[in-house]
C-alpha cells in the first residue's frame, strides 16, 4: 500500500468569518441539521483573542458514522471574509481535493489557500444577502453547505424555525430566504463531496452535548448532590450546567471565593455524606492539592474536574492540551495515592465521570479526572449513552455498638465511615497522620499502617475491564490516553482496513496504574507507540517508570494548541510498520 | 450514655488530653464550649467541630462531637461546605488569629458576607502558637519576636470590624478566663440565625506570657447591643479591645440556594441533550 | 566476614526525661564541649505531643571523624526518668554493649531495656541533686557522662560558666556543684565508650550549626537580598535567621500573609532584579505550586527551601519524611520544567542552597530545594566550610539600543533581562503562552519555541560534576539522594572496610536528572539498589522513568519518621552482597 | 524618545491593540493612566503596573512601562515584594474585581494592613468579564446568570469600606468614563504615601450592557475627604455607590523594614557559627 492512504470518513467543514459574521451558529445549525438528519459528527470552536466577537472558525466534520475528532484536513472552507484567516491557517489543512468557497468582497484569497487547492470558488454572499431585508450572509452560507453535501433542506427550514420564530417574524422571513438563496446556488459547488446516509444507523437515538455537559450529567447520575465552584476556562460549563440542575434534584452548587475554598467546600460536604464534585482548570487544580492531600488522609471521597488547556501558567486557556498529567498524579505532597482517570471521547466524559464518582466513594478517595478543552466544549452528536450502574455506595456504619474506630485497618483498606448525625459514630477526621480511631500520632507503626492501609485500598481494589479501551491486535501497539485516544483509534482502524494490524491500548484509570493487567496487554509487543499531547512526554515517562516496556518504545508527542490527528498519527504507525 | 437524660458538659468531652501547655486560655474556651452545648440541648452527634491548624485548632478531637481537623486557614469553607449539604447539623467553626485571619482571611471576609447559618469561634492570642511565636495580624505593633525583630510596625487587624463591614450577622467579644460569659456568647451565637462571630481572648501563656494580664483587663460593654452595622462598628473601633460582649446582632437571611427538594429526576435533566 | 559487623565510629548516646527536665540543654552542653575539645558530632531532639515542654529525648553522636547522622543504635541511653519513655524507644535502639544509667526514683525499667543489655547502672541522680542547693539533675547527668566518655572537665566547665555567669552566681555554683558530682560519678559507669582524639582533625576550624542556618547562610553567601516569609514546621528556622540578617546586609524579609503571597512576594522582588528566597514546608509547597509555574513562565528566578516532613497533608510536622520528591519535580500544572535540588548532608544544605541561587539567576528559573526536617534541625559540628564562588549573576541588558525582546530565542535558551529602571527594555512578564516580546500568543510556533527554549535552558546548562556526589567503585551501586546520602556512604565506608565494593551515587541534582551523566556512572554496575525515606520509592520511580537501569535494579525505602540508618543499609549492603 | 522633553500620554501607551470588547470601560481607564503618569512626570522604565488576570487585568501590556502579568489573585503580593526590593520604582497593582475582591480578597486586606507606598486600582464592572459573566463579589444579589440563576442572594461586597478598616492610607472612586475625574485620582493616589487604593467604576458593556447608565449615575462628593476612618466608613457605607472622588486620605507611616544599607557583611554574619 501507499504512504498517502486516501482517508474518507465524512466531510469536513470550515467556516470563517470576523467578528458578528455568525460562523459559529452557522456551523451550530449545519451540525443539528445532520443530527436531525441521521448523521454524525462534531463541531469545535477557534477564536481570536478579543474576549467577545472578534474573528472565528467553525470547524465541523459530518459522517455517517460517529466519528470524535477532526480528521487532519478539511474538504470544504468557506471563507465569508479572510481578514486573520491567517489565525486559523494552521488549523485547517488543505489538500488539493479541498473545495474553497469564498465572496471577492471579502479579500483576496491567502497564498496558503491557493497553493494548496484549485478547486476555489468565488460567491458574491454579501451582495445575496444584501438583496434579502435582513438578509444575513451565514444563513446563506449555511444554505449553499448544506445543499452542496446534501441535507435534506426540510431538515434545515425546520431548525430555523425554532431557532427565529421568537425573534419575530421578519428575522425568520429573512432567514428562511437566505437558506433558499443559499441552496439555489449550492449547484456552484457541484464538486463538493455528499453525506450519504448509513441505514443502519439511521435511526438510533442521539444526542447533541458538549463533554462538559458530559460529565456534568455523568456526575448526578453517579450521585453527586453537591458542588462548589470557581469559574475558569474552560471548565466553566460544568458548573454552569450544575448550578440550576443540582437545585432541580434537591442538592446545592456554591460559589466559592477561590479554589481554595471550593475543594475545601466540597471536602466538608462528603464528610457529611453527600457526594460532591467540583471543576476546575490547570491554575485552580494547583491551588487545590493542598487540600486534595487532605481528602487523601482524612479519607474523604471527592471528585474534581481538571479540563486541561494549555500550560504552565496561564498559558493558552482557549486550546487543549494533555499537560496536567503530572501535577494530577504526582502534585501532592507527601505519599498521597488517590486516583486519577481521563475519559476517551466526548461521550465517554459522562461514563468516566459516573464510574469516577463511583470508585471516589467506594474507596473514600479524591478522583481526579482529567478532560480537556477539546472534549470538554467541543460540541458531539453521540447515540444516547447506556445506563450504567456506577453509583456513588460509600461504605458507611449504621448502628455503633461499640467504639468507632473511623481509620480501622481493615482487609482491602476501605473503612466503614459514620456520616455526622450517626449516634455513637464521632470521630474527628483528620490530616495529621493519625492511629486507627483518628487521634493524632507520630508513631511509625501508625504512620506505616495508615500509609499501608490507603495504598492498599486503591491498588487492590477490583476495576474490571474498564481501566482500558483495548482494540485490534498486533505485535505493534498504541498506549495513550485521554482525547488523543480518538485519534489515535481511528487511525489504527484505518491502518486496519489497509491491512496492518495495530493494537490500542486507551488508558482511562491513569493512577493507580494497572501495572499487571498492562503488562499483560503487551506481552506479545514487538514495538511500542506511546502517544499524547504535551511536551514532555509525561505519561511515556510515567509509563516508564512502572512499567517493563519493550526496548523498542518511542514516545511520539507534542503540545497544543494543535490537537493530534488522525492523519499524522497514521503516518506515525506508517513509519513503524515500514521499520 | 442515657440520651433522654439531659446531657451535662462533660458528655461533651472527650478523653483525649490536650496537647496545649498548661494554663493555656484554650481550655478554657474547651470548657465553655462543653458547656455551652449542653446548655443548647444539641445531641453530640449532631454537632461539628470544624477547624484549621494551631494550637487552638486541635479543640476537635477533645470534644465527643463530630470533629474536622482540616488544612491551616481552611476551616471556614470546610464548615461551609458542611453546612449547606448537611442543614440540620450544628455548625461550629473554631481555630486561631493566625489561622482565621492571616492565612484564612480571604474566606473569613466571604463566610461573613455569605451569612451561612454556623458559628466561627477564633481564640485570638495575637500569636502563631503552633509555630513557636510568630506575630499573628492582631499582635501589636511593637512585640519582638525573631521574625519580626523590633515588632512589625504593622496596625493590628480588626477582627469584629471587618466581620462587621462583611456582614456577619452576630459579633461578639469573649475572654476564655470568663467561663459563664463565654459560654453564654456561644450558645447565643449558636442560637442566631446566619453567620455568628466570636471572637475569644485566649492567652498564650508560652509565648505572650504578659497576656495573663488580660484577666484584669476585661469588662462588659457600656451598652446593649446594636442592630446597626455602623454604630457598632464606630463602637468596636473606638473601645479598648477588651469589652466583652455581643456587640452586634443583624437579622439578614441565611445564606440558602436549594430547597433540597427534589423537583426533577436526572432522566428529566438529560431532556435537553435529546435530538 | 561475618554479618554482624562491628561499627565503630564514635559514642551515641541518648538523654531522656520527662518535661522540664533539661535534657535538650545537657546534650547542648555536651556537644558543644566535644565540639571543643576537638571532635566532631551531632545531635537531634525527639518530644511527644504537647507543643511546649514535655517529654524529650537528646539524641546525640559524638566522634573523632565527622559524622552526618545517628548510626542506628546507641552505646550510652541516661535516662532522668522512665515516664513516657516508650515514646522514644522505637529510636533508641540498644544492644548487649549499650550502657544504661538511670535514677531509681525515676520509675522501673522498661522491659524492652532490660531485655537488650545487662549493663544497666543505677545512680541515684535526684539525691546528688537534692543534695546541692539550686542542683538540677540534667547538670549531674552532663557531668557523668561528660567524665564517662572522657571529654575534659575544664572544657564543660567553661561552657558552663558562659552559659550561666549571666543568670547570677548561685545559679553558676549551683550548676558547677552538680557538674563536680557527676564527674565524681562518672567512675561508676565505667565500661562506657571513651572519646580518643584524632590528632590530624583536631585542630580544624570547627563551626556549630544547623542545616536550617547552613541554608539560609547559604543563601546569604549566594547573593539573596529579600525573603518572603510564613512560618512552618520545620522550616521556620531559616526565615527566623534571615529576618535580622537580611536587614543587616541592607536587605529585606517580609511576612506575608500566607504562602501564595510570599511566593508572589518573591517572584515581584526578583522581577525587580533582586535575588529572592522562601522556606516552607510541604503544605506550603503545595500552595505555591501555581504561582512557581508562573515563575517558570515568565522566567523570574526565585529560590524554594522545602523543609520536608512527613506526609500526606499535615502529616508528622515535626519529623523528617522524602515525600516531596514527586511534587518537587512533578507539580506544576503544564509542561513546566525548573530546578529540584536536595542538599546531602547538613553542612551541604550551605553549599546546595548557595549553587541553587547561582542555579537559579543564571538560568531564570525557579529552583525548589529538597531539605528536611533532620538536615534542618539537626545541630551539627562541622569543618568550618570553604568559600565558593557561586554567586547570583544574572544575564541582564544594560544598553538598549534596539527593540528589546524579553523572551527572544537565544541558543542557550537563557534571555538577557531588563531590570525595572533599564531605559527601553519595559516589556510585561507574563503567565500568558507569548511571543519572543513577551505579547501573549497563542500560536503552535510560539508555544513550541517557548516551550523548547525553556527546556533547552535547563537541560543543557554546564552543572560541572556538582550533580552529585559519587564514592567508590564496584557492581554493586547504591543511587540516594537528600539526608539518606549520609546513612548511605557511611554504610559503604563501613562495607568497604570489610572489603566489600560499593559505588554510591547521592545525587544532588534532581531536576533536569543528568541522564547521560548517571548512564555513564551505571554502566558498569550489576546490581543498583536505590535508597530513600518515603513509601512510594519516588526517586526509584523517577529513575527508572528517565534512566536506563540494570534489570537488577530495587528500591530500598521505607517513610518516616525513622530515619534509614548506617546499620540498616548496611545490612541491606551485605544482602546483595550475599546475592 | 527626547527623554528631556516632557512626556505625553501617548508615550506612555504600547503599540498592542487591547482584546478588550468595543466600548468596555478599561480603555478609558487606560487613557486616565497614562495621562496621569504623563501628569506626575515620570518616565515609563520608573513605572511598574502588575497585575492579575480577568479582562482588566490585560492593561499593562498596553503600556510602555514594565509591566508584569501575573496569575489570578495575586497581584498585590506581586507588587509588594517589586515595591519592597525596589523602593525606587513607582508601583501601580491593577486589575479587576474578581480578581481583586474574591480570589485576591486576602492579600488586599493585608496590602491594606502592611501600608506598602504603592496605588492599587481594581477596575469594578461587577462581574467576571473574562470567564464570560459570573457574579463576582460586587454583585449585585439579584442579578441573574447561568453559575447563580436568580441571583446570589448576597450582600455585595464594600471594597472602600474594608480597604478604610483594614488600614489603606488613601481610598478613593472614580468612575472610567470621566477621564478629567480619574486622571487626578489616580496621579493624587501615586503622591500620597503608603497604600493608595481606587475603586474604579469601569462597565462592561458585554455581560452588564445596563452599566452604561453608570455615566448618569455618577456625581461628585457632597464633602471634603476626611482624614478620619470611622467618619469616612460611614460616609461610604450611606453613600449610594456612585460618589467619586478622594474619601479618605489618612498619615499612617508607610511600610519599611530595613534601611538598605550594608551594616554587617555576610561573613560578620557567620562568626555566630564558630566555635
Ligand atoms: C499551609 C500551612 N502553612 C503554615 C503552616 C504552619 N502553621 C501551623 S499552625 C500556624 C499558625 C497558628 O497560629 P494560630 O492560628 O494563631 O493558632 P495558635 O497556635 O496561636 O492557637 C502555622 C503558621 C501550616 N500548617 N500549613
Ligand atoms: C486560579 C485561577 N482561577 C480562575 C481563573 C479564571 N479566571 C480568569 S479571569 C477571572 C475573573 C476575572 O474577573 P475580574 O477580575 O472581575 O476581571 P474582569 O474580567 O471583569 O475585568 C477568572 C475567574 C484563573 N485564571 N486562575
Ligand atoms: S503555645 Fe500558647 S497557644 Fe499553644 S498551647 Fe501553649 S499556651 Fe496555648
Ligand atoms: S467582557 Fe466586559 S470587561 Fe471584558 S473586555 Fe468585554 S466589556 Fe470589557
Ligand atoms: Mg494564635
Ligand atoms: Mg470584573
Amino acid at each position: 500500500m501507499s504512504d498517502q492512504i486516501k482517508i474518507d470518513t465524512g466531510i469536513s467543514i470550515a467556516l470563517t468569518g470576523s467578528g458578528g459574521a455568525g460562523v459559529m451558529t452557522a456551523g451550530g445549525m449545519l451540525l443539528e441539521a445532520a443530527a436531525k438528519s441521521g448523521f454524525y459528527g462534531l463541531q469545535t470552536r477557534s477564536v481570536g483573542p478579543q474576549i467577545r466577537g472578534g474573528e472565528a472558525a467553525a470547524l465541523l466534520r459530518l459522517s455517517n458514522h460517529a466519528v470524535e475528532i477532526h480528521r487532519g484536513g478539511f474538504d470544504i472552507l468557506f471563507a465569508l471574509d479572510w481578514s486573520n484567516f491567517s489565525r486559523f491557517a494552521a488549523e485547517i489543512t488543505l489538500d488539493e481535493n479541498s473545495v474553497v468557497i469564498f465572496d471577492p468582497e471579502g479579500g483576496e484569497v491567502p497564498e496558503i489557500v491557493s497553493a494548496a487547492t484549485k478547486n476555489i470558488i468565488e460567491l458574491p454572499i454579501k451582495k445575496f444577502a444584501s438583496e434579502i431585508p435582513g438578509g444575513r450572509m451565514n444563513m446563506i452560507a449555511l444554505g449553499i453547505v448544506a445543499g452542496a453535501i446534501d441535507l435534506p433542506k426540510e431538515t434545515v427550514l425546520g431548525l430555523i424555525v425554532r431557532k427565529f420564530a421568537s425573534k419575530g417574524e421578519a428575522v425568520l422571513e429573512a432567514s428562511r430566504a437566505c437558506l433558499e438563496a443559499g441552496y439555489k446556488h449550492a449547484g456552484s459547488v457541484a464538486n463538493a463531496p455528499k453525506l450519504v446516509s448509513d441505514a443502519e444507523n439511521a435511526d438510533v437515538p442521539r444526542w447533541l452535548i458538549t463533554g462538559n455537559e458530559a460529565a456534568a450529567l455523568g456526575a448526578v447520575r453517579g450521585g453527586i448532590k453537591f458542588a462548589a465552584a470557581y469559574p475558569i476556562t474552560p471548565a466553566t460549563e460544568i458548573l454552569e450546567w450544575l448550578a440550576p440542575s443540582l437545585t432541580a434534584i434537591g442538592g446545592n452548587l456554591v460559589q466559592a471565593e477561590d479554589e481554595l475554598s471550593s475543594i475545601n467546600m466540597i471536602i466538608g460536604a462528603s464528610y457529611g455524606g453527600i457526594p460532591s464534585i467540583t471543576a476546575t482548570s490547570g491554575p485552580g487544580l494547583a491551588l487545590m492539592t493542598e487540600s486534595i492531600g487532605l481528602a487523601t488522609a482524612a479519607e474523604v471521597p471527592v471528585v474534581i474536574v481538571d479540563v486541561m488547556r494549555g500550560g504552565p501558567s496561564t498559558g493558552i486557556p482557549t486550546k487543549s492540551e494533555q499537560s496536567d498529567l503530572n501535577i494530577a498524579i504526582y502534585g501532592l505532597h507527601g505519599d498521597a495515592p488517590h486516583l486519577v482517570t481521563a475519559p476517551l471521547s466526548v461521550a465517554d466524559c459522562l461514563f468516566t465521570t459516573q464510574w469516577s464518582v463511583h470508585l471516589a466513594e467506594a474507596m473514600q478517595v479524591p478522583a481526579i479526572i482529567l478532560s480537556d478543552q477539546y472534549l470538554g466544549q467541543a460540541k458531539m452528536i453521540i447515540d444516547k449513552p447506556a445506563d450504567v450502574a456506577f453509583f456513588a455506595d460509600r461504605s458507611k456504619v449504621e448502628k455503633i455498638d461499640t467504639a468507632y474506630t473511623r481509620y480501622a485497618l481493615t482487609a482491602d483498606g476501605v473503612s466503614p465511615m459514620a456520616i455526622p448525625g450517626t449516634a455513637g459514630g464521632q470521630y474527628t477526621a483528620d490530616g495529621l497522620e493519625h492511629s486507627v480511631t483518628g487521634t493524632p500520632s507520630s508513631a511509625a507503626e501508625d504512620h506505616h499502617d495508615q500509609l499501608a492501609k490507603r495504598r492498599r485500598k486503591i491498588e487492590g481494589f477490583n476495576y474490571g475491564t474498564h481501566w482500558a479501551e483495548i482494540e485490534g491486535e498486533g505485535d505493534l501497539v498504541i498506549v495513550t490516553w485521554g482525547s488523543t485516544a480518538a485519534p489515535v483509534r481511528e487511525a489504527a482502524e484505518l491502518a486496519r482496513a489497509e491491512g496492518i494490524s495495530v493494537k490500542t491500548i486507551a488508558v482511562r484509570l491513569l493512577a493507580p496504574l494497572r501495572v499487571e493487567a498492562l503488562e499483560a496487554e503487551l506481552a506479545g509487543a514487538r514495538r511500542v507507540l506511546v502517544i499524547e499531547q504535551n511536551d514532555l512526554a509525561q505519561f511515556y515517562r510515567y509509563l516508564r517508570g512502572h512499567v517493563d516496556l519493550p526496548a523498542d518504545t518511542r514516545a511520539y508527542h507534542h503540545p497544543g494548541p494543535m490537537m493530534l490527528s488522525t492523519t499524522e498519527i497514521l503516518s506515525e504507525i506508517m513509519k513503524e510498520h515500514r521499520l | 450514655m442515657n440520651v433522654s437524660a439531659p446531657l451535662k458538659a462533660s458528655d461533651f468531652k472527650s478523653d483525649l488530653k490536650p496537647v496545649w501547655c498548661p494554663g493555656c486560655g484554650d481550655y478554657h474556651v474547651l470548657l465553655s464550649l462543653t458547656k455551652a452545648l449542653a446548655d443548647l440541648e444539641r445531641k453530640p452527634e449532631e454537632v461539628a467541630v470544624i477547624s484549621g491548624i494551631g494550637c487552638s485548632s486541635r479543640i476537635p478531637a477533645y470534644l465527643k462531637c463530630y470533629g474536622f481537623h482540616g488544612v491551616h486557614g481552611r476551616s471556614l469553607p470546610l464548615g461551609t461546605g458542611l453546612k449547606v449539604a448537611r442543614p440540620d447539623m450544628t455548625v461550629i467553626v473554631a481555630g486561631g488569629d493566625g489561622d482565621g485571619f492571616s492565612i484564612g482571611g480571604n474566606h473569613f471576609l466571604h463566610a461573613c458576607r455569605r451569612n451561612i447559618d454556623l458559628t466561627y469561634i477564633v481564640m485570638d492570642n495575637r500569636v502563631y502558637g503552633m509555630t513557636k511565636g510568630q506575630p499573628s495580624p492582631t499582635t501589636e505593633p511593637d512585640w519582638d519576636s525573631a521574625l519580626s525583630p523590633g515588632g512589625t510596625g504593622l496596625n493590628p487587624f480588626h477582627p469584629l470590624v471587618i466581620a462587621l463591614a462583611s456582614g456577619a450577622n452576630f459579633v461578639a467579644r469573649a475572654f476564655s478566663g470568663d467561663i459563664r460569659g463565654t459560654t453564654k456568647l456561644i450558645s447565643d451565637a449558636v442560637n442566631h440565625p446566619g453567620f455568628s462571630f466570636i471572637q475569644i481572648l485566649s492567652p498564650c501563656v508560652t509565648f505572650r506570657p504578659e497576656q495573663k494580664e488580660w484577666k484584669s483587663a476585661i469588662h462588659a460593654p457600656p451598652v446593649e447591643a446594636t442592630d446597626d452595622p455602623a454604630r457598632a462598628a464606630r463602637r468596636i473601633m473606638t473601645d479598648d479591645g477588651f469589652n466583652v460582649g455581643v456587640l452586634y446582632r443583624g437579622d439578614r437571611r441565611p445564606y440558602k440556594i436549594g430547597d433540597g427538594v427534589e423537583h426533577k429526576t436526572v432522566a428529566d435533566l438529560e431532556q435537553e441533550f435529546q435530538i
